[in-house]
């Protein structure tokens, strides 16, 4: 295995495009070093962007959005009080990932890059409409959050690309994001659903809403359906039962040693309100 | 050995710091893998990825030929011709014509660094034939299940089971069908639980050194390093006293550290490559392929009285112990019903092969499940016939004199005590919050004397050593110390416990049974009146007068009888100091197999928060209330306690062993095999009970293995009362209970 | 004679007798003189079982005492973890 | 077959002393501290940076050495549980897991003790439920937690009030 650390990422797109063997990109490598030792993965060529300048920054823009590096751990994230107040649910999703220990290395980009539909930190960037920069050969390009998985383990990104930078948009007035996932233990196993909703208010009506889910399909899913039962609502009765359904009907989960498609299914739709009705006492100023 | 009823201890009962406790926060101690040698290799293993193969050809020249790699093993180098659980244990740990399970040892690979070892298991060619397998106890007894070895049933087996069970046991009292015919209430239900791994943190390790000449050295975790010795030198072919085995500190055992696995896979590739090896397992490889508990399927019934009576209780118990005999279908006939006092009784064994790893013991091995299916039955008595469980409990419960389940009567047991003590800790009366039930349960291990040989030595300044061959997993060589100290008089901090190796005292059986601390204790207590004895008679020889006029109280020679007052009292650093002019060293020793060792009843008291939309538990109160006779160092039978109650509640919660339909093991890491946390968990009460144990001079009982046993019917009647709901599988994933909850049952 | 209690099981290789009686002063003696009656029983007692005299469960201590008013119990051999 | 491993020469400080070693980039930086730098305080008990046995503190930030490659220490500071006393004086962590008997076995000890130095360090003041959560990563098959937490609870109290 060959170790590389390159200085830039046009460094790191050349050495990975150029690469003839199995290529992976080392930010965190929490899940890097965990399928090195399970012999799962053993990288002809592993790429340490960590000593890139920029990648451990946090950022905020001019217009209130948000640039984080690709090496930003969590730990850093959950520390950054200011993040945290404006996209508290994607901070909780990313802080759910691991042990303490595992927060001081995994990054935003590992976990979306692992391409594991139950990633904790996914549906929390795709509800909030975060975006990554991806570095490749031909120069740079903006993809969705919610483009970037192709299904279990596999992402679109082409060879020699890199993901660059995480954007994410301002939070903007009466804002509030959540992310709720479900576990049998309260830490350290893998999400068996998990929920984000990303929602704005005028008074007590929902105006605008992004609603994800994790764990119950191939890849994370941006869930319009549910958005819609939001939108226009004041999360009564009705909206969070119409919620509820809506993201049960997007299930499409697996029976695994993790959980089953009935309870995936069910819990999607449990998870989703409880997942609203924090995101919306947040929007509305509750902390 | 009599119970002293001596009561006012100096020493016994305090709570000293533990001699090991220095290197142990410092890093300083020395675990399985924390050893290196000279010139040392690394091994690795080659394992099955099949559950059940048979093994064409095992072609190794690839591996040989890269750099680095200096030995392969295969079955062909270890003893042939063995017979019976020999056989047994080295098929278990090299496989012969066979693989019989996922994670199947196949060969060793022995390298200059770790990385080449792993590098060339991988190049070990192992050509397959897969055959059918079978993992379910209940499909490995139906008919056309795969059978895994022809005539492996030994004599108990009657004519017309399946080739798979190869032990069955029958036996009970009484006439069932009267007794039943006599209740009010007969509840009768079939209860599951799933194999569950102990899950110690240190995975297997060993530097093993071996000689053509036969001798060696083998340094390891286990729990005892006499067993170790006795298996290695069977399936190694080797005289058992030209093995001298050194027992690490230890990561951890539960039981699961009783056998061997790798130990005899690294002395054959030292033999071959005539250099020091060193083996340690990965956590897959302790998942898929040490000796995990069994799997039980089990069918109780029972029946009441409406004023609490039991009437009448039966019990068939089928388990699945891997691909070997041995599941612990004998202890859990034997001790299912022992808490209760049953005129008609009758229990039914099976002990079934499947393709699974050969079952190892785990903390009261067996008893567990039959506390679950009975436990649970008896709270549902209670239930239907509107009864506190724990005046019915107190109406049945056994004492002395009281008839066991199993025969003999019990001599003095802490039962009742137990549930006295439960009724009357708060906990018991504490209001319950919403969608939260109470479980109460309680449990018996019977404990365990065993081969014990000790050695006590007085030092030069009147200090003491100890040596002791039962390996300290959680706090015993403090208590040895203790015991020690209170025998001769002396503080604490003069006696010094050391885990000595198989060249210093005579056979010692492992660290198992709750055994240690009740059956060294004892040896320690008797070494140590043997140097006493010896202690007086050289104050006797200097005062000149007869030995039984000297007295032994505070760690000194006083002058007794006739002679009180005439000498001044001789210390013990003063005899000691003139040790060698006065007829030379000053030891005590006592072999024995003691037999008064005393059970110990448990009673748990918890609570069970449910979520009724997704059926998750969490424990939000617990309470363990158990006898430990006479507890020597009230942390660590607390620390017994609690951790026994954390490993239930992992059993009963989350814990399973999960093969696909490919018999593979789906869940060979800790990430998906779910032990609790520490957010899982609240503090955990505990309430040391004091009936002291006849069979021990100060009263001790081992503690260690009840309080694995209440948990697992406690907590599931807990989830039964929050959701309305009989939980009669484990584990209660929420899955499950969810499924119970929206009345879909709990399968 | 000591009356030896057996587990049901063992009726296969006693005649059916569930309490077999022998003339023994020994743990060792009352398992050699039930192999000597009833030989079905050998295999049972060599691959092991545990002996319970006047409710003192005493394993395998084949020197261990046993009086003729002794109660006397064949148990399955005990395991531990 | 030759195989001619690309190894790595690594400088790096270990519990503030400079150290190097030469590692093969597959190796880890608790394989190196191990089998390198005879550090062998740290565990494996998982090598999946679930179990919590190989906690070393990294720039000062707590992580599972197990998930660390050897050759990222280069230019970086590790501490381990070696370097947790001051000379023979114990953190009074190390102290109060003593007194409290908050070990059995201890094989999880050592990645307890520096996880919960490095919260004492952020946090002086944890409640119960913040111990717990931030010791999930660290499991203990023997003590079912109750005697660690009470003695990181103590150990804080203790250093509040300044014993």
């Amino acid at each position: 295995m060959n170790y590389h650390t390159p200085a830039s990422f046009a460094d790191a797109s050349r050495i990975a495009a150029e690469a003839t063997g199995t290529t992976r990109f080392l930010a965190g490598g929490t899940d890097v070093l965990v399928q090195l030792r399970a012999d799962i993965v053993t990288p002809d060529d592993l790429i340490d962007i960590k000593h890139i300048p920029g990648v451990k920054a946090i950022t905020r823009n001019a217009d209130g959005s948000w640039t984080l590096g690709v090496a930003v751990a969590g730990a850093e994230m959950t520390e950054h009080a200011e993040l945290m107040a404006d996209w508290p649910g994607i901070v909780e999703g990313m802080d759910l990932i691991g042990s303490t220990q595992v927060q001081g290395r995994a990054t935003l980009v590992g976990n979306l890059c692992n391409g594991s539909p139950a990633a904790d930190s996914v549906p929390g960037m795709i509800a909030a409409g975060a975006t990554v920069t991806v570095t490749g050969p031909d120069g740079s390009r903006e993809v969705a959050v919610e483009d970037v998985p192709a299904g279990p383990g596999r992402t679109t990104l082409a060879r020699g690309e890199v993901v660059s930078a995480v954007n994410i948009p301002a939070r903007g007035e009466n804002g509030g994001d959540a992310y709720l996932r479900f576990i049998p233990r309260t830490e350290m196993d893998i999400a068996v659903v998990g929920c984000a909703v990303n929602l704005t208010r005028d008074g007590d009506t929902i105006t605008d809403a992004r609603v994800s889910l994790g764990a119950v399909a191939p890849t994370v899913l941006l869930v319009k359906e549910a958005a819609k039962a939001l939108i226009g609502t004041t999360l009564d009765d009705a909206a969070l039962e119409a919620l509820a359904e809506a993201a049960s009907a997007a299930c499409n989960p697996i029976d695994d040693k993790r959980g089953t498609i009935e309870f995936r299914t069910h819990v999607a739709g449990v998870l989703a309100k409880r997942a609203a009705g924090i995101a919306y006492a947040r929007a509305g100023g509750e902390k | 050995m009599a119970l002293d009823n001596k009561t006012d201890f100096k020493y016994i009962g305090t709570r000293p710091e533990r001699p090991d406790g220095l290197d142990k926060v410092t890093g300083k101690a020395r675990y399985g893998a924390d050893a290196y040698a000279p010139g040392m290799l690394h091994g690795a293993v080659v394992r099955s990825p099949h559950a059940h193969a048979r093994i064409v050809r095992i072609d190794a020249s690839k591996a040989l030929a890269l750099d680095g790699v200096k030995a392969v093993v295969t079955r062909a180098d270890f003893a042939q011709d063995l017979e019976g659980e020999d056989w047994n244990l080295l098929e278990n740990t090299i496989a012969g014509e066979k693989v019989l399970y996922d994670g199947h040892a196949v060969a060793g690979v022995a390298a200059t660094s770790a990385l080449i070892a792993k590098d060339a298991a991988k190049l070990v060619d192992v050509e397959y034939e897969v055959l059918p397998h079978v993992t379910d106890v209940d499909a490995a007894m139906a008919e056309g299940a795969p059978v895994l070895r022809d005539g492996a049933a030994d004599h108990s087996v009657p004519d017309g089971l399946h080739p798979n069970v190869v032990r069955y046991t029958e036996f009970g009292r009484g006439d069932v069908e009267a007794g039943f015919a006599a209740a009010d209430l007969v509840i009768e239900r079939s209860f599951k639980t799933e194999a569950v791994h102990q899950g110690y943190i240190e995975p297997h390790a060993c530097l093993a050194q071996l000689g053509t000449d036969g001798k060696g050295e083998l340094w390891c975790c286990t729990q005892g390093h006499w067993f170790v010795r006795r298996m290695c030198a069977a399936l190694l072919g080797l005289e058992a006293t030209q093995l001298r085995v050194t027992a690490s500190e230890i990561g951890g055992g539960f039981g699961g550290k009783t056998t061997v696995f790798i130990d005899p896979i690294a002395l054959a590739l030292s033999r071959k490559s005539g250099k020091p090896v060193k083996l340690v397992m990965s956590r897959s490889e302790v998942l898929k392929a040490s000796g995990p508990t069994a799997s039980a399927s089990m069918d109780v019934k029972m029946g009441m009285t409406k004023d609490g009576k039991l009437t009448a209780a039966t019990g068939t118990f089928r388990m699945q112990g891997g691909a070997f005999p041995g599941a612990p279908m004998d202890m859990t006939t034997m001790l299912a019903f022992s808490c209760y006092e049953l005129d008609n009784v009758h229990h039914e064994g099976f002990d079934v092969m499947t393709n699974r790893p050969k079952q190892a013991a785990y903390r009261a091995p067996g008893a567990p499940m039959g506390a679950f299916a009975v436990e649970s039955v008896f709270d549902e008595l209670c239930e239907g016939l509107g009864l506190d469980p724990i005046d019915a409990r107190l109406k049945n419960a056994v004492k002395e004199g009281t008839r066991s389940s199993f025969g003999p009567k019990y001599k003095a047991v802490g039962l009742i005590e137990t549930l006295e003590a439960a009724k009357a800790h708060p906990h018991y009366s504490a209001p319950l919050a919403e969608n939260t039930g109470r479980g109460i349960a309680s449990g018996y291990w019977m404990n365990w004397g065993g081969e014990t040989s000790v050695s006590l030595a007085i030092g030069e300044d009147g200090t003491v050593q100890v040596g002791v061959g039962t390996p300290d997993i959680g706090g015993s060589r403090a208590s040895m110390a203790l015991m020690a100290a209170e025998t001769i008089g002396i503080p604490y901090e003069n006696v010094r416990v050391n885990v000595v190796d198989t060249a210093a005292l005579g056979v010692n059986e492992p660290t198992h049974g709750s055994r240690a601390t009740y059956a060294s204790g004892l040896a320690t207590i008797e070494a140590a009146r043997e140097a006493i004895g010896k202690l007086c008679q050289r104050a006797a020889d200097k005062w000149g007068i007869d030995v039984d006029a000297v007295e032994w109280k505070d760690g000194a020679a006083h002058p007794s009888g006739p002679n009180a007052g005439d000498f001044e009292p001789l210390s013990i650093a003063e005899i000691a100091g003139e040790m060698g002019s006065t007829g030379g060293p000053i030891t005590g020793h006592h072999d024995a197999s003691p037999t008064g060792f005393g059970g110990s009843f448990g009673t748990h008291i918890v609570d069970v928060h449910v979520d009724p939309e997704t059926g998750r538990s969490t424990v939000t109160r617990y309470t363990v209330i158990q006898d430990a006779g006479k507890a020597i160092h009230p942390d660590y039978v607390e620390g017994q306690f609690q951790g026994g109650a954390a490993q239930g509640i992992g059993w009963a919660l989350n814990e399973e062993y999960i093969y696909g339909e490919d018999g593979r093991l789906q869940n060979d890491v800790f990430l998906d095999y779910r032990i609790p946390v520490a957010s899982d968990l609240p503090m955990i009460d505990t309430v040391i009970v004091e009936v002291p144990n006849p069979g021990h001079p100060y009263g001790v009982r081992g503690v260690g293995e009840t309080g694995i046993t209440p948990p697992l019917p406690a907590i599931a009647c807990a989830v039964s009362h929050a959701t309305g709901h009989r939980m009669t599988r484990l584990p209660m994933s929420p899955p499950r209970v969810l499924r119970a909850i929206q009345g879909k049952g709990v399968s | 004679m000591v009356a030896v209690n057996l587990w049901s099981g063992l009726r296969r290789f006693t005649d059916g007798a569930e309490v077999v009686e022998v003339e023994a002063s020994t743990v060792g003696e009352v398992l050699q003189e039930l192999v000597k009656a009833h030989p079905g029983l050998d295999p049972v007692i060599k691959a092991g079982v545990s002996v319970a005299v006047d409710d003192e469960i005493v394993q395998r201590a084949l020197h261990h005492p046993v009086r003729p008013d002794s109660e006397v119990f064949i148990l399955q051999q005990f395991r531990g973890g | 077959m030759t195989r001619i491993p690309t190894r790595t020469h690594v400088t790096t400080t270990v519990n503030g002393d400079p150290v190097d070693f030469l590692a093969d980039p597959r190796e880890t930086l608790l394989d190196c501290l191990r089998d390198k730098l005879g550090l062998t305080g740290a565990k494996e008990g998982c090598g999946t940076g679930d179990c919590g046995a190989c906690s070393v503190q990294l720039d000062g930030r707590l992580v599972c050495s197990c998930l660390v490659l050897g050759v990222e220490a280069e230019g970086r500071e590790v501490k381990t549980i070696e370097g947790m006393a001051e000379g023979n004086d114990l953190h009074p962590l190390q102290a109060k897991f003593i007194e409290h008997a908050a070990l059995q076995c201890g094989i999880c000890t050592p990645g307890i003790l520096v996880a919960t130095e490095a919260l004492l360090k952020k946090n002086p003041d944890p409640s119960e439920e913040e111990v717990r959560y931030w010791l999930a990563g660290n499991l203990c098959r023997c003590t079912g937690y109750d005697k660690i937490i009470r003695a990181v609870l103590a150990t804080a109290r203790d250093l509040r009030e300044g014993v």
